[in-house]
């Protein structure tokens, strides 16, 4: 059984110790598994602990944020309990990520070429030739306009998509088996947001990737995951395959986000995002309780009963 | 190209400065109190000896007419002669101007290889003593008095242990100074290979050097500490990170980043330097060109403290430009 | 009654790379208690327009009236006889208060500058913090204890306070997570209905402005390409910009199919060097040989106006989409029974 | 007041820079009580006496303790940089508010502003301790003009840092939301722009008080500032200088520990000011309690 699954956390916490005073746990007791060649989508607002959890897997905690307990099982070894010198042959191979604002995470000193090329040599061992011939390869397979010029572009002289399709072909070219895709087009305008989407779908399907897919919009993790997870306050409170959790979501937080997408201006008042307007089930003594109760098969519920 | 268009809009800003620079300076050390012509005669000359040596002078001139006389004969190369020395500014300065950029270069140069590799070092170790060493090191060489330092150096390494060479000017007595190319003992006295002379020079610029490297060396470590903090916390920084990249290339792109900033300050204490070493100049006897611009100053000699601010300003303009075409080689996107 | 007229203007911004085209002769009204929309993506003009009306910058060309008189580049706005009747809220909730001011005494700024006597602040402040629902403790806080949300509302409560004719709200939602903005929304509605103010909704975001608005304008580099009322642009875009732009809008529901009969490729062009026919000829894929020679004026087109040539295809292409109306259907019928059996639980 | 407490408990240097200055601001407001020697008088008997318990910090080549030298200094040194300092920041920080507000704003307003900042480079090419001295030189040698020297060469840092200031929050929202209030161009600087710039001032003054007694002390040793028996650390070194060649030390070391020391705990102090104006950094800096 084990075998099918790509990446799974089990009991995530991830604490900011020093910021005692406003007491977050930016991630609390996040247990999920994403199956080879699936997508799980992770959505939330703001401050839900979205981008902890990738940084958590990929080990790059803003400080002081620490991963306090858990475990995080990829190929079934413990990415927690990995040295430094063991992660790094993981990240950017096997294990990459698709972040957002893309022209700020590019170096703006280097062309686009070499640090794709740095990518390539540091975990393939090629030469510049070969990885020069890499580079121009994914270049290519992302669809970026005469590749064999903006090769050797600085990041600033990209446009927004542009330089996100350098972000996934950087994601792409060790040639990895899992991706993190954090809030990966929430800086793009629409329309451009659909063109990368699409080309991010089919190079899903074509590479058989595993996918964490993260994001605010609900919508667009309905139409592109296989399963849904849905985080509230560092927890996740629903999560189900696609459409067993559209068919039927139950916690009044899922609900809420719907009817923030509804004409309808009842379900939005009746539906809020203020647990305190929740049934006993769902939201006890101001937490959310600690048990998740599985409705359907794979269809779990963070509620009492 | 993008280049050319840029220095050439950098001089055109730049020339008009250097007009106010020589204006300003020309009326404000006009305003200085004492006669030149009575402080030469001294107080018992002839009031007919003095009229003379002040329409020598042009003193009698309105001050318009003598700055436009001024500015006609800085344009030909002439700074006028210093009555304290008798000499022309230019002679004395193209003696003076390489004993200061001597010590100025090296004393920065050492700052540099100390303070760059400890505020890298202080960014990569957050928890170790070299980052609390480097965070005070920082606040304390900024506070302590340059010529202060310099004093206790010479009784500590002179006066006491004798290891220094005497703090009196740039060579012993007894040696020749080395042929002259650039005007910088150091040098000449290598391409001349006199290896007895190198050893003198070395010797009398050990002590300033330090006495300068190590107060310069604070901003030097604390901008190096403090822009690779922001680097290494940078998103490119942490996104090259979890592409795998190893500690070695993380560093190198942290640093190549930082390297602006780095050059910024440094062009600053330079600048800042040419004029603010006087004080160590007076301590080590160094004869260089602030300490002349300030016994000018002191003297209502104002030729040799004019000259000094059109050179100064003039080696900063040479300075910034440098520094630009650095800024232009590391950064691309400067390039448009 | 028309509240606002703006008259084909002009804004040119001077940079170091050129002369951005922001605006290209814009034209718009707006009738009193009405809200219009203006939809476009980043680079549109759109949050030119709004600071143009509401008196931020001047137009280089063009005028605005305003109840019948010529404000913008003639009459400044801060003069004393429109001062207070046109207000903004800003996109940025965390900016638009000043951090070391109490959100009370931000909120009555406005009167200040009115010269309103400060007796009256009091009785203003606690009727325009009740309408957007802030509490009284709140008021008397910094704004960096509040949410995002919260500090919108407050946003919110400054432009009312002069009792305004007109609010333009620049993006109001786009920094707030979708709850809240839902939340924001519901209570700008509410207080449309109370107040009979008209809005100007500025936003990139589609299904907000298909909630809030009457009529709406689609921008595209500084012009309109299409204008008419909201319902009918979001059931059937007319200009293969909105249909790309709409065909975009992406549903919580998998079964409701990403619709592909007209899709947008590559980058929108620089708006410094604008190209001379249609803007949008080289991502569209109905364009033709006249598209890239001429630029084409804005017609109109049975019930609303539209900017391009190829109108009549795209009649052809474009098919009534119910999606929206799909989408209401069956998330209303799932949360009626879902409400009534969760009712009927609690009662249990 | 708290916060204060809680960010030195962990940073006792930091502490140490508080206390040094509340201390010295006590020695020189006690300063004839607590000297025990009259700070002018020479003593010809008790030249050159090396440090001991009847000279703490031993006598200078007239006899001149050079302890209660070194007591007596600090009024003179402090009220210096305090008063040149003050000046600066308050004039360079109004003219700045002025030129970044009005930067790009209407014909007249752009030219002042461009005016003001192509003077200011001007000032800043010249090597600045020249034109210190040269000043000095020209208002002749005195208190004041030594005070207005430091005022007018420490100028042009709060004018460029509250220019920049300026520049980013007048684009800020809540300024623009004010200026559609109707505010005056002047009451929108008072109220919301030169409060909200304060931080990095703040932190920068008292730095700056440091370097103003530094620069004060370089002055006097380079022969333009006080005058030699008055007492001033600068002066007291550079009477000390020619002692040190042959052996004496303590008439220059004396001074010039007193001198770093002040200097060291303004910057101390700055750094911390500079971490507690920003309440993202104060908040992280004291999170543990």
């Amino acid at each position: 059984m084990t075998d099918s699954i790509s990446l799974s956390l089990n009991n995530l916490t991830v604490d900011y110790p020093g910021y005692k005073g406003s007491g977050t746990i930016a991630v609390k007791d996040v247990s999920f598994s994403i199956e080879k060649g699936k997508v799980l989508g992770l959505v939330g607002e703001s401050g839900a602990g979205k981008t902890s959890i990738a940084r958590a897997i990929t080990r790059q905690l803003v400080e002081p944020g620490e991963i306090t307990a858990g475990e995080i099982i990829f190929e079934n070894k413990n990415i927690v309990s990995m040295s430094q010198k063991e992660l790094r042959k993981y990240l950017g191979s096997q294990i990459s990520l698709i972040v957002p604002n893309p022209k700020s995470e590019l170096d703006p000193l280097l062309t686009i070429g070499r640090q794709l090329g740095d990518v390539v040599k540091t975990h393939l061992k090629l030469n510049n030739k070969e990885a020069r011939e890499a580079v121009l390869k994914v270049l290519e397979a992302v669809q970026i306009p005469d590749h064999n010029s903006r090769y050797s572009a600085y990041p600033h002289e990209l446009s927004g998509g542009m330089a996100q399709r350098v972000i996934i072909a950087m994601s792409l070219i060790c040639n990895p088996k899992f991706v993190i895709s954090d809030d990966a087009t929430s800086g793009l305008d629409v329309t451009v947001q659909r063109e990368i989407m699409k080309l991010m779908q089919n190079i899903i399907k074509e590479k058989d990737l595993s996918v964490l897919f993260i994001t605010r919009d609900i919508g667009l993790a309905a139409h592109f995951c296989d399963h849904l997870g849905l985080l509230f306050r560092g927890q996740i409170v629903e999560i189900a395959p696609i459409n067993s959790f559209f068919k039927n979501p139950i916690h009044p937080y899922s609900l809420a986000l719907l009817s923030a997408f509804s004409h309808s201006v009842k379900w939005r008042k009746v539906y809020s995002t203020d647990p305190q307007k929740w049934s006993k089930e769902f939201f006890i003594n101001g937490n959310v309780p600690d048990s998740m109760i599985e409705v359907e098969k794979g269809h779990l519920v963070r509620m009492i009963r | 190209m993008a280049l050319i268009r840029y220095i050439g809009r950098r001089l055109l800003f730049v020339l008009p400065q250097l007009f106010g620079i020589v204006a300003v300076s020309f009326f404000l050390l006009k305003m200085i109190p004492g006669d030149p012509a009575l402080l030469m005669l001294g107080p018992l000359a002839s009031q007919e000896a003095i009229n003379e040596i002040r329409s020598v002078m042009g003193l009698d001139k309105s001050l318009i007419e003598q700055f436009v006389i001024y500015l006609e004969r800085v344009l030909s190369g002439d700074l006028g002669t210093s009555w304290q020395t008798t000499k022309p500014v230019m002679e004395d300065l193209l003696k003076r101007f390489p004993a200061t950029m001597e010590l100025v270069t090296l004393s920065l140069l050492f700052a540099l290889i100390l303070g760059i590799p400890v505020g890298i070092l202080a960014s990569l170790l957050k928890k170790s003593i070299i980052n609390k060493f480097s965070t005070y090191y920082g606040l304390l060489a900024g506070s302590l008095p340059d010529f202060w330092l310099g004093l206790i150096f010479i009784f500590v390494f002179y006066t006491i242990l004798g290891w220094a060479a005497a703090p009196m000017g740039r060579l012993d007595l007894g040696i020749l100074p080395p042929a002259v190319v650039s005007g910088s003992y150091f040098i000449d006295s290598l391409i001349a290979g006199d290896w007895e002379t190198f050893n003198n020079v070395v010797a009398h610029l050990t002590l300033p050097v330090l006495t300068l490297g190590l107060i310069n060396a604070g901003p030097i470590i604390k901008m190096t500490q403090s822009t690779m903090d922001r680097l290494l916390e940078s998103d490119h920084i942490r996104y090259a990170r979890s592409c795998g990249l190893g500690e070695f290339q993380i560093v190198r792109r942290a640093f190549r980043n930082s390297l602006p900033s780095v050059l910024t300050i440094v062009s600053v204490l330079y600048s800042f330097l040419i004029g603010g070493a006087v004080l160590v100049e007076i301590v080590f006897s160094w004869g260089g060109a602030g300490q002349y611009a300030l016994s000018g100053v002191l003297n209502a000699d104002i030729n040799p403290v004019m000259g000094f601010v059109v050179w100064s300003a003039v080696l900063c303009l040479i300075l910034y430009l440098i520094v630009d075409l650095l800024y232009f080689a590391i950064d691309p996107r400067l390039r448009d | 009654m028309k509240i606002l007229e703006v008259n084909d203007v002009v804004k040119i911004f001077k940079t170091k790379g050129g002369n951005v085209r922001a605006l290209n002769g814009v034209s718009l009204d707006i009738d009193e208690g009405k809200t219009v929309g203006v939809v476009g993506e980043s680079g549109s003009g759109k949050t030119t327009l709004g600071r143009l009306i509401v008196g931020l910058i001047n137009p280089d060309t063009g005028s605005i009236s305003f109840e019948q008189r010529s404000i913008g580049s003639k009459v400044n706005i801060r003069h004393p006889d429109i001062r207070g009747k046109i207000q903004l809220v800003f996109q940025e909730p965390s900016e638009s208060l000043d951090p070391r001011i109490k959100v009370g005494d931000s909120i009555c700024e406005p009167l200040r500058g009115l010269g309103i006597e400060k007796s009256s602040w009091n009785s203003k402040l606690k009727i325009v913090s009740e309408k957007v629902s802030l509490a009284e403790e709140q008021l008397s806080m910094y704004p960096s204890q509040l949410s995002a949300g919260q500090q919108q509302r407050a946003g919110i409560a400054r432009a009312l306070i002069t009792d305004p004719k007109l609010i333009v709200l620049d993006e109001p939602t786009s920094a707030l997570d979708p709850t809240a903005r839902a939340e924001i929304l519901s209570m700008l509605q509410d207080v449309q209905k109370e107040f009979g103010v008209s809005y100007i909704y500025i936003s990139h975001d589609l299904s907000t402005v298909r909630y809030l608005t009457d009529e709406t304008a689609v921008m595209y580099l500084g012009e309109i390409v299409e204008f008419g009322e909201t319902s009918k642009i979001f059931s059937r875009p007319s200009h293969p910009y909105s249909t790309g732009l709409l065909s975009s809008i992406l549903l919580p529901d998998p079964e409701i199919v990403m619709d592909e009969s007209l899709e947008l490729s590559g980058e929108i062009p620089s708006p410094i060097n604008l190209p001379k026919g249609c803007f949008l000829e080289s991502r569209c894929p109905i364009s033709t040989k006249e598209c890239s020679s001429h630029h084409p004026d804005l017609i109109t087109s049975d019930d609303r106006l539209v900017r391009c040539f190829e109108v009549e295809k795209m009649k052809d292409i474009v098919q009534p989409s119910s999606k929206f109306e799909d989408f209401d259907k069956s998330f209303d019928d799932f949360m009626t029974k879902r409400y009534s059996s969760s009712v009927q639980a609690g009662n249990n | 007041m708290k916060v204060l407490y809680l960010y030195c408990k962990d940073r006792p240097l930091i502490g140490f820079g508080y206390f040094f200055v509340f201390f010295l601001i006590f020695l020189a407001v006690f300063a004839d009580l607590i000297a025990p020697w009259p700070p002018q008088t020479a003593n010809p008997d008790d030249y050159l006496q090396a440090p001991s318990w009847r000279h703490l910090f031993g006598t200078d080549e007239t006899g001149m303790d050079i302890f209660s030298r070194c007591i007596y200094s600090i009024r003179l040194d402090l009220s210096i940089a305090f008063l040149g300092t003050a000046v600066s920041a308050i004039v360079g920080t109004a003219i700045g508010a002025f030129v970044g507000y009005y930067e790009a704003r209407g014909r007249l307003k752009t030219v002042f502003s461009s005016f003001t900042m192509r003077a200011l480079d001007v000032i800043q090419s010249f090597p600045v301790f020249v034109f210190a001295i040269a000043l000095v030189a020209i208002f002749g040698q005195g208190l004041y003009s030594i005070i207005a020297a430091i005022a007018f060469v420490n100028m042009p840092i709060y004018v460029r840092l509250m220019r920049t200031q300026a520049l980013s929050i007048r684009q800020m929202r809540y300024v623009e939301a004010a200026y559609l209030s109707g505010l005056s161009d002047v009451s929108l600087i008072i109220k919301h722009i030169v409060p909200n710039s304060m931080g990095p001032i703040l932190s920068h003054l008292s730095v700056n008080v440091g370097w103003s007694v530094l620069l004060a002390a370089a002055l006097s040793f380079a022969g333009a500032g006080v005058e030699a028996p008055t007492p001033e650390w600068g002066s007291m070194i550079a009477v000390g200088f020619k002692n040190i060649v042959t052996g004496q030390w303590w008439p220059s070391t004396f001074p010039g520990i007193v001198l770093g020391l002040t200097v060291f705990s303004f910057a101390l102090i700055g750094a911390s000011v500079e971490v507690l104006a920003d309440p993202v950094r104060r908040r992280a800096a004291i999170a543990k309690y």
